[in-house]
């Protein structure tokens, strides 16, 4: 680690807030671009279970 | 009776019909080809009330506001380039002709590009004489105003081909075409700019003439290509 | 000869199946009516047989060109005047002189409005403008779709006689309508009840 | 030669896609986040700083990357929409408007990076540098296909339409990047760059390349989840879709 502490890589000679704030938000934007597509996977996903289930229930009827 | 044995049209023939047709019907409307013209007037009249009348600063601004402007009159013409075309159902009947649509579209195109890019470029040292714009840049401001519009008229006429059958499809078309003309709007600046300052305007010229030679080659496919989209959508 | 083959078509709007399994024939000499309620896919099909609307239609259709297609829609600027409109017709295949073409507009009952803007002439005669084109094409596949509406008693038979010309000739003709047969002993139905997917 | 055909056939197929695609995003997913965490971690804390500018170029790790990804995934986009319109396969529909947002998303990462570095470099949040321009005006372009796209209710016609749409773009954008070059270079020349051209040290160069290379995974992967998000909707009646959730 080039950083003697984590208070200094922290801080980073005064730049630290703004190293820091960039990849805080590239994470937010990664984090954001793995799930939002996962979450209307799922949302489609539970669509076709519950006309699954309808139409089975149709069938039995 | 119908008759079926009569020469059929060459393709340059072809062109020169839809060219007419287009011509005629602009003609028509006077209000088409004047209301660009007006808007860049209007404009350009906004910019000395915008940015005070100090006619250093509006000399030394003269080639990027009047490029800006021009691009923008080029963007409001554009929106209704192929629409009344859609409307009326003679996209339909190009479409289905025997010769290239791309071909016929490029007809329409060079109508409309002479009755208003390459009409403001004519009439545009006017309106650089109210900005101020050095006399050294005027031949310079009309030539890179000619191939400029061209190009404009161009990637519009993409635009337009591709948004025709939106309802509304006006702002998306800006946002479609604003930045495809970046390159158009640095090199006409630069060349202008260049001019004024008594420096050779030549390599932006050229430039300019390779992207419009480009354009003219590649705009017309893929117009074609739009429009049938268009069509059956 | 046939002039246009159709088999196994089906036509998708939007999510929804229109029409399926639609197969037709049409030979010159030959006028074939398009039946089916409203909605049920005529204009539809009409286009994808003149090969405007690929998006959503299968099947396999091979048509002889270049041919003839006139819709709603017909193709003629309110600015122009009948003369140069049919002269500058954008799907125009032939060459036509003024000559030809003020006997066209004068068949059509339009003599001594040539030079008028379109705009200014009443609806019907508008239609009549587009129709004029009929005379004018080189065209032996004609596919019109509801070409007998805002035409009068007499637009009607005066069609009736063009379209009878055309097939005697040689042409062939597809048009939708919802008005009896006109053409008995000529005419094929194409039914697009039987095709129609509930 | 005949495999790889075989291969590119097989893609085009949903039912294999889909198996496929959950195969490899499964394996895509660990091996992404562990290279996004080794880059970051060696970026940010093991690489010594730069000479001029200090600590603030770490922001380099991820706003170079983000970058040229983004760059990539519009030529990513072209591709797929080249064969959409000349081959028809509808995967190539799926698969570009799969990585329009994903390129949109990065590029506005860029922008927005820089924006941050610029802060320290040249005391302001905007400054209208070369790259900077480029990469606001490849936003318009991405932003452009994902509005024409929505535009169009009839969705077949919308993939045609983006697909010329980044066609004709892919043809401007070197064009583009070039005139923002020269139009840069014409008024402000000769100041500080966020990366010159000298040669830059194996120790800052290693964590870029690991962090392109993260990116370069993390685009892959998003825009196969978007792919199989969109397949599971469009095929949602589908008879193997049906089969193969039963038994998973």
């Amino acid at each position: 680690m080039y950083f003697e502490s984590l208070a200094a890589a922290w801080h980073m000679d005064g730049h630290g807030g703004y190293v820091w704030m960039a990849y805080a938000l590239t994470t937010m934007a990664v984090v954001l671009m793995v799930w939002l597509p996962l979450a209307r996977f799922r949302r489609h996903l539970r669509w076709v279970s519950a006309h699954q289930l309808r139409q089975a229930g149709d069938s039995q009827l | 009776m119908p008759s079926v044995d009569r020469p059929s049209l060459s393709l340059l023939t072809a062109f020169g019909r839809q060219f007419r047709r287009h011509g005629q019907a602009l003609m028509a409307s006077l209000t088409d080809v004047a209301n660009p013209l007006l808007f860049f007037f209007m404009v350009v009249t906004l910019f000395p009330l915008g940015l005070g009348p100090d006619p250093q600063q509006l000399a030394s601004m003269a080639p990027g506001i009047l490029w800006v402007v021009a691009l923008l009159a080029s963007l409001m013409v554009s929106a209704r380039m192929f629409a009344s075309d859609f409307e009326d159902g003679s996209l339909e009947q190009m479409a289905l002709a025997s010769h290239p649509l791309s071909v016929l579209a490029l007809g329409e195109v060079a109508a409309h590009w002479l009755a208003t890019g390459c009409l403001l470029a004519v009439v545009s040292p006017l309106f650089a004489m109210m900005l101020g714009l050095p006399s050294q840049g005027l031949g310079v401001l009309v030539l890179s105003l000619l191939l400029g519009t061209l190009c404009l008229t161009l990637i519009g006429a993409v635009g337009s081909a591709l948004t025709v059958s939106i309802r509304r499809g006006g702002l998306l078309l800006s946002l479609l075409i604003i930045p495809l003309n970046v390159p158009v709007l640095i090199f006409g600046t630069a060349a202008v700019t260049e001019a004024v300052m008594g420096r050779d305007p030549s390599t932006w010229l050229t430039l300019m003439g390779a992207l419009a030679a480009g354009m003219l080659a590649l705009a017309p496919l893929a117009m074609g290509a739009a429009l049938r989209i268009s069509l059956d959508s | 000869m046939v002039l246009l083959s159709a088999a196994e078509v089906s036509i998708e709007r939007g999510e929804r199946r229109l029409l399926q399994g639609v197969g037709l024939a049409v030979a010159s000499g030959q006028v074939w009516q398009v039946l089916g309620a409203n909605g049920v896919g005529k204009s539809s099909l009409l286009r994808a047989l003149a090969g405007l609307a690929r998006f959503g239609v299968e099947g396999s259709i091979s048509r002889f060109e270049p041919l003839l297609y006139l819709a709603h829609a017909p193709a003629i600027k309110c600015a122009l005047s009948p003369l140069e409109n049919l002269r500058c017709h954008p799907a125009c295949d032939v060459t036509s002189t003024p000559a030809q073409i003020a006997l066209a507009l004068e068949a059509v009952q339009l003599g001594g409005y040539e030079h008028q803007p379109v705009g200014s002439l009443s609806a019907g005669q508008q239609r009549r403008v587009a129709l004029a084109r009929l005379l004018l094409t080189g065209a032996r596949l004609w596919l019109l779709d509801e070409p007998f509406t805002a035409l009068d008693g007499a637009g009607c038979d005066w069609l009736e006689e063009c379209i009878r010309g055309h097939v005697s000739t040689g042409g062939a003709v597809i048009f939708t309508s919802h008005q009896p047969s006109r053409f008995s002993e000529l005419q094929q139905d194409l039914d697009l009840a039987n095709y129609a997917v509930s | 030669m005949r495999g790889m055909w075989a291969f590119i056939h097989k893609l085009g197929s949903p039912p294999w896609f889909f198996g496929f695609s959950g195969t490899l995003v499964r394996w895509l997913l660990p091996v992404t986040v562990l290279l996004l965490a080794v880059g970051a971690y060696w970026g940010l804390l093991v690489a010594p700083p730069d000479f001029r500018q200090g600590n603030s170029y770490r922001i380099i790790y991820i706003h170079v990357p983000a970058a040229v990804v983004a760059l990539a995934g519009y030529y990513v986009m072209a591709i797929a929409g080249a064969i959409s319109l000349i081959w028809r396969i509808k995967m190539a529909d799926v698969a570009m408007r799969a990585a329009a947002p994903v390129g949109a998303v990065l590029t506005a990462v860029a922008l927005v990076t820089g924006a941050i570095w610029g802060k320290p470099t040249w005391g302001a949040w905007w400054v209208w540098d070369a790259r900077i321009t480029s990469m606001l005006i490849l936003l318009f372009l991405y932003l452009g296909v994902v509005a024409l796209f929505e535009a169009y209710e009839n969705k077949t016609a919308a993939a045609k339409a983006c697909a010329v749409l980044t066609l004709v773009g892919t043809v401007n954008i070197p064009i583009i990047y070039k005139s923002v070059d020269w139009w840069y270079s014409l008024h402000q020349p000769a100041s500080l760059k966020f990366t010159g051209e000298s040669a830059i040290d194996a120790s800052m160069l290693y964590p870029l390349l690991v962090m392109i290379g993260a990116f370069y995974l993390l685009f892959a992967m998003s825009m196969l989840l978007n792919m199989r998000a969109e397949l599971l909707w469009q095929h949602r009646n589908a008879h193997w879709l049906r089969q193969r959730l039963d038994v998973s």
